[in-house]
């Protein structure tokens, strides 16, 4: 096929011609015949732009996306959220979306500015100063945040709260294999919260005191994390403190920034970007100015032209790999921008009082959901603290059996909570998430499905 | 009336005037707001109810303030403001800017697949894992390869990715005398910059690797540096200069020879689609990158995919959870599962998606024939482009190259004082987007130029003439002065770099 | 090669270069093409065995042979070459160039929208009958009217189907002595041209009635025209002036007495949304521009639709086939009827569906609040910058306006020689879309301004800086002719319509 | 509500003092008093973006559209074709929805270049020299054209073939109303052609000699016409020849222009547009360069700028109703734009091997569902002359019944035909359309469906 090839037989026999070559396979003359694929490659034929499509459709409609016929309640780090039609309608224009990264300023100060923007909206949500252009998710921003604190401390102890996202610490751990940082979970309390040692590092259980503590704000169970707690014990050590902050959160929440904490990370998933199976994702990395050389990934900076009109450029190149190579902050050259743009756009939509209103509500249906369905028999609350958008449930039943039944109601009922958060043979543990998008009458009807579910 | 800025006022370049496009901040005035929020009927509790003190930010955050209006004009001009695929070549060598076909959007936009929560039980993604085990299998089949994972969203992240598989195949084939792990990396000093840096986030140590006279890989340099602490070596075939390594699979027997793995950087791989494959090189691991060779849009900077395909002998190591065929009857279903020694997680959920998605449509229109289409008008395009060129720029490497070659902007500059950058500048002026300038690091002045298979001769012709008239022009002072000014007719003129690093601006808060 | 254009060259203004933007054909190789078809698996029949050969074009239609590629790149240049109003400001008197809410967008490509045949079977367009009757409710909410056709799928379409139902309603009430049917259509001088191209398409004559010193009809004027020749006058209120006619009720009454109809031009509804309504004012028959007032975007020059509300005793007359509820019980569904004495179908299915879409989920978003609110700021907007400009350009009427507003450059043109078009041009300089000029008629050199409600104080700030920016700087020499000579920053500069009129070149192939 | 006035309460305070009002009520000074609306619009409050799109999704959900649930068999002039994602992706970039009509030609070029590409693409088509910028849609575009011919020959007599679709000739007859054309209608022959009365005017049968002579290729059911007999019999009394041609039909089919008719009109709608429930569509309208004078609508023109430089805009505007006023060629002002674009790109993107590709495939695809129809039992062909996508069958059951019971199985069997082509109570008569978009599988399923239907 080759639809998007656009030579013609007869250009290519002339381009041939004129470099003094008779045939295609003379291009690959460097290729040593042992290596020559005989016959092509074993795909299928390539198919038309509607057979492509009826094919995705028919893979689409094989799966259950959320929506009228499965409302969603699920969380655990994807947020179904109204996204406004002006994110499509802007971050998608091809000019975003097909350009490279921006390497020619001069004809690249949209996507420089949208970032600039960008930066900016992160600093102000997170009450930091620096923010990069971003990172690939929130689990590879919290991945960079610590190679960052361990770099700037020089200690590998990296102490992580089990209220951070599972597939975070998962990630952490994998990457752990090749930075060397020593990992070590801090168990939460009956509160929720995480339940930092007494006395980190120095003290008399061997332990050498970390490099950096790492939680979640609202934490993995849903439940708001002592921050300033966190940052008096690490202060106490001289480690740092990265914070894994929600966005839509960051609505209602005192900003991390104001606990004087290193670095704060998140998924920026929320604002300006569907459930997209979980990617792409958007990671948001936001630290203090004096780490601004530790940053990873592209940064973008205010400057002028040769005219002295103002202009938009990446800027601090050399902490780079493509400068900085082995010694680079960060192996980061492929980001998330797009994402950022969309994210960028849906903020900005929502301005400074539709931000509060949007976590507001969220809080509401949260609390008004957890209310109700805690006044069933049978269902307990897994931990105490308080919450936001989302919160932990003890049911008289496996959650997986509770989500598989709850599916056939038409509710997407959760996420179940792994063994780490208290295996019990005889309840199960569901992660439940209510965003602005839930109506009474579908908190309700929930309600009233999980009621005979567990039965 | 508050100071802010004209939301509706079009003056910033380019189509009328030479103003600055103010940012959203600028364009905020209090108390404006574009959101609307829908009915839900749920009790409206205040934030003080619902928050404890302690928690509760005193101030709302300041974000900006702006009519939906305001927004969109913004956004849109500053689109206006942004070069782009869609406006026009884009020949970035080593980026495989090439037409990202529309026909794929629309994939990205299915709600069936746009709408799916990560966390949904396996019975709602059977459509989701097939399309991830259809990928995987056409990937495998491209590569040479056994098995890949999908996860990695970037190629440095899947380049990191090989080199903990690399790291967990030498704790699990320790030295037989129970010697010291293995601490090396071999790159060859053409390498992309993420390759070091992956090479240290691994936990290993770059051993760089001299190009030969050929532009090469300098086999006898390479021998040279092999012994039982090499853990790997990284190579991109065709290789950063565009050049096919011929001695590749004698280097790869080499490193397997002293117990070395050897890992495939697939940003190059759309020169060799259907010609010949990673797998039968030698390579063990092989990292695809989706946004250049299968048309995932760039997206300014990203989101793309990068993919790692193993050996079978690799496969156990693979991150997880891994999309699977339950068994082989066509009704079995797909799940879930976890190599054996797995490396664990490298993304929080499953991968870019979205952009795997993408790159699948994009892998079933052009099928198996197309695919190999792609590569021969790929190579014939910069072979073209070369030959046109090689009496005006240096070719430090002039034979035929494959999907891009470097020229280098040397010579003009002893001759006229003009850069590569300056070639580069001057390009935009021409409607053109700039080549790559300074990489490979092993070429001084270097222009690398990867027309991709998706410009016309006609175009590859207009590019021609313009880097042609660029040289020529730079023969008088005059012309040497321009380039130096260049480029003039574009949004901004040269930008400040210097000045952006010197003075730290990087929020509109900061200023 | 061929002498094609370069598809991938963006040198065509704005971006980079001032080159033209070549057209598709030249962008046209013998041979290329970007199409593909299903595999459908039908008998493959050549053209001779289907088509009888006196049937059977010889050649095939000569079109565009392009890439994708290239069309794309085409079609994406060609739009960094036109303003609009998601740009910046678009203050078109009389063409109330509102921002159009993205989620009107959203609406009108929802598939169980826009894949529905038009010829479906009542019971697979329930909600497309549900969508069109609340439509129609709303409208004859808003302008008080019984019942509305929505078929007319512009303003003058819709004019023409009310000139129709004038036409329907005076044969059924003949005059009562038996005499000869009524001639004429009286017309204010300050009409839009289409009021008296549809006069003539209905089959009537115009009788044109003048303006008073106020701006508004001459009351004493129309009575003295009125007489049973006449079949009914045209009136936009406010009229194209932007001034409210004060004596409406009065005027509908005189009109009436003679036998009458009095048909609403609603261009200009916006003004007077929740404000008053015309059918209250004593019109019969009343067309609104959903692609005016309710956000229906213009698309360069259409779509956009037309429906015309009637009074209940035109009702009978409209064109069918007719959105209805079947009875009364919530549950009774919607079906098609054709009105009693129907005029006939206007349009070849049931209008501009889509549009009637976007329209219809602008008035959702807005609701009755929000359409008053949009009253309230399109007048406030509107008189805040007539304001600005009393003491810079001429204001014939200078009073408290509705929308809009009409300036006149006759001063400017008198002391320096720069005209309404160069005040025009200059304002594309500035940034800013121009406002309507040479219209209406009675007002010499005219710039008519409708700044519409959604742009803000800031803009309206700056497009008055702008404008007495352009004014100040015509008083000297150096400046008028800079006016004359505007417009210089826009992709190309004054265009030549004398020569294109004089030496028409249509299509590419007349060149 | 009010989400898209941009003004806060207090910036319209500040604005109407500063114009020395008190009150937004004084600005409606003018307005008498009784008119005023005491109590606002008795409408709706206004609705959250999300809560609109839930009506519209619950509106829409309402309705068959065609596709994998209903497959589409119907035309009669509405088909259903694949559309090629570059055209939303272009067609539908803002700058082109949200502009007006060119009137600054300076910063018009997108739109103007656009649409002098469509003319051309209109002309090469149709075989004409000129084609207008638009009108609103095939039924629109023959009034016009019905309109321009009247004029120029100064007869208003107008032979309308029945064979011209019946809504288009029922909008005629409307609008007849008002230019006192005199339209008659001329019968089909049982070879499914126009039978023209064998001496046109000044026969012996009273008529007067018609000015224009209109029918569709192909017609209403399906069948070719014979344009050059239409074109002889007018030609032997001066009258004009328009001819509504289906313009995927002239990828295959002799253009008109090779006739010499004198205005081709169409319905554009088979390119870029969607099934759309009858609108926005596109009316096609073309004519001879001697009757550019009269062309209704607008013309888009290659001219210079002052520099020399290559540049569109509208031309020839003395025609137009803004100048001309009642002595316009037309009223129309407002056309059909956007919907022009849709169909260069769709049209650009299949290209002259493309366009006679589509064609023939519609032609099999009608070809093999009509020979695998013919073959069931009680099923016949209404009228017998040679098709192209779409032709007419006899059934033995009512065409309504056959519809309701065939959307049962999935299908949307076509278009029912009204008693003006052979009323006969015992069958049930047909319109059934193929498109290239239809299936050896679609079809064969179509017709067991059809065969179960019918019994
Ligand atoms: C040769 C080479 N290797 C690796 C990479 C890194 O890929 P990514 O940007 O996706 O991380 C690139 C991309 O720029 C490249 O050109
Ligand atoms: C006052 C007035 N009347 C009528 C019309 C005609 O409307 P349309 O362009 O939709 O046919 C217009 C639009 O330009 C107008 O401004």
């Amino acid at each position: 096929m080759g639809h998007f090839v656009p030579h013609t037989d007869a250009e290519m026999a002339e381009m041939l011609a004129s470099i003094g070559l008779s045939s295609l396979d003379q291009l690959f003359a460097a290729v040593p015949a042992a290596l020559r694929l005989a016959s092509g490659l074993d795909l299928a034929d390539g198919l038309s732009e509607p057979d492509v499509l009826d094919r995705i459709d028919h893979l689409a409609a094989r799966n259950r996306p959320a929506g009228r016929d499965l409302v969603c309640f699920a969380g655990a780090g994807a947020y179904d959220h109204d996204i406004p039609s002006v994110v499509n309608a802007l971050a998608f224009r091809s000019e975003f979306v097909t350009s490279y990264t921006p390497y020619q300023a001069e004809v690249a100060q949209g996507v420089l500015q949208a970032l600039f923007e960008y930066q900016t909206l992160v600093t102000r949500l997170t009450g930091m100063e620096v923010a990069n252009a971003s990172l690939y998710d929130g689990a590879s921003a919290c991945v960079e945040a610590v190679n960052l604190s361990v770099a700037a401390t020089g200690r590998p102890g990296v102490w992580v709260s089990r209220g951070v996202h599972p597939h975070w610490r998962e990630v952490m751990a994998t990457f752990a294999a090749g930075s060397g940082h020593e990992l070590r979970t801090v168990d939460l309390g009956a509160d929720g919260r995480t339940a930092w040692p007494a006395t980190p590092g120095g003290g008399g259980d061997g332990t050498e005191a970390p490099g950096v503590l790492v939680l979640q704000q609202p934490n993995y169970l849903g439940c708001l994390e002592d921050v300033a707690a966190a940052v008096a014990e690490a202060r106490a050590v001289g480690a740092h403190v990265v914070v894994a902050a929600d966005p839509v959160s960051l609505g209602l929440l005192k900003p991390p920034g104001d606990f004087g904490v290193d670095v704060v990370v998140g998924e920026g998933q929320p604002f300006g970007t569907p459930l997209s199976f979980g990617g792409p994702y958007l990671g948001l990395f936001a630290c203090r100015r004096e780490h601004v050389r530790r940053l990873p990934g592209r940064l973008v900076g205010e400057t002028v032209d040769v005219e002295g009109r103002r202009a938009y450029v990446t800027t601090l190149r050399t902490r780079e790999q493509d400068i900085r190579r082995e010694r680079a902050s960060s192996n980061v050259c492929t980001n998330q921008t797009l994402i950022a743009v969309a994210f960028a756009v849906h903020l900005a939509w929502l301005g400074t009082a539709g931000l509060r209103e949007l976590a507001l509500r969220c809080a509401r249906g949260t609390r008004y959901a957890r209310e109700a369905l805690l006044d069933l028999d049978g269902v307990e609350p897994l931990v105490d603290g308080p919450v936001l958008r989302e919160f932990a449930l003890r049911l008289p039943a496996p959650a997986a059996v509770v989500v598989e039944r709850m599916a056939e109601e038409g509710f997407l009922a959760g996420v179940p909570l792994g063994d780490e958060y208290g295996a019990d043979d005889t309840h199960g543990r569901l992660l439940v998430a209510v965003t602005e998008r839930r109506t009474r009458a579908q908190i309700d009807a929930y309600v009233a499905a999980l009621d005979k579910v567990i039965r | 009336m508050t100071g802010a800025a004209p939301g509706g006022r079009a003056s910033s370049a380019p189509l009328m005037g030479r103003d600055d496009e103010p940012t959203v901040f600028e364009l905020s005035v209090p108390g404006r707001s574009a959101a609307s929020f829908r009915r839900t009927d749920v009790p409206e509790w205040t934030a003080d109810e619902l928050v404890p003190a302690e928690h509760l930010r005193i101030d709302p955050a300041p974000i900006a303030e702006v009519s939906e209006r305001d927004l969109v004009a913004h956004f849109t001009r500053l689109t206006h403001r942004q070069y782009s695929v869609d406006l026009g070549a884009y020949p970035l060598g080593s980026c495989t800017m090439k037409y990202n076909p529309k026909l794929c959007d629309a994939t990205a936009f299915r709600p069936g697949l746009a709408n799916v929560h990560p966390a949904a039980p396996v019975a709602h993604i059977q459509g989701w894992l097939e399309l991830l085990v259809d990928l995987e299998r056409d990937l495998c089949q491209i590569t040479g390869m056994a098995a890949a994972t999908l996860q990695p969203p970037a190629g440095a992240a899947g380049e990191l990715t090989g080199l903990l598989l690399v790291r967990a195949w030498h704790r699990d084939h320790p030295p037989a005398d129970g010697g010291r792990p293995r601490t090396r990396v071999l790159i060859p000093d053409s390498a992309h910059g993420t390759n070091p840096a992956s090479v240290s986030l691994g936990g290993y140590h770059v051993t760089q690797v001299p190009s030969d006279a050929r532009g090469l890989v300098d086999v006898a340099a390479l021998r040279e540096r092999l012994d039982d602490d090499v853990a790997a070596i990284m190579l991109t075939n065709p290789n950063t200069l565009g050049l096919f390594e011929e001695d590749i699979v004698e280097m790869a027997a080499a490193v397997h020879e002293v117990g070395g793995l050897v890992y495939y950087d697939g940003a190059n791989l759309n020169a060799i689609l259907g010609v010949t494959r990673p797998g039968d090189m030698g390579f063990d691991i092989v990292h695809s990158n989706l946004h250049k060779t299968f048309a995932v849009p760039h997206g300014g900077g990203g989101p793309g995919a990068g993919p790692v395909a193993v050996t079978a002998a690799l496969a156990p190591y693979l991150p997880g959870p891994r999309p699977v065929r339950l068994g082989s009857d066509a009704d079995a279903g797909f799940g879930w599962e976890d190599p054996e020694r797995s490396i664990g997680r490298v993304h929080g959920w499953h991968g870019n998606a979205l952009a795997l998605a993408r790159a699948h449509s994009y892998m079933l229109a052009n099928g198996g024939d197309g695919l190999r289409r792609v590569a021969d008008a790929a190579v014939l395009n910069a072979n073209w482009l070369r030959h046109r060129l090689r009496d005006v720029y240096d070719l430090p490497y002039d034979r035929v190259c494959m999907h891009e070659f470097v020229a280098s902007a040397a010579g003009l500059k002893k001759r006229t004082g003009v850069k590569a950058i300056d070639v580069a500048k001057r390009l935009l002026e021409e409607g053109f987007h700039a080549p790559t300038v300074y990489f490979p690091l092993i070429v001084e002045e270097a222009l690398m130029i990867e027309p991709t298979e998706t410009e016309s001769l006609q175009t590859l012709h207009a590019l021609a003439e313009a880097l042609i008239r660029i040289a020529d022009a730079a023969a008088t002072p005059e012309g040497a002065d321009a380039a130096h000014a260049a480029p003039r007719n574009t949004p901004v003129g040269r930008v400040d770099e210097v000045r952006a690093a010197r003075h730290l601006i990087p929020t509109w808060d900061a200023r």
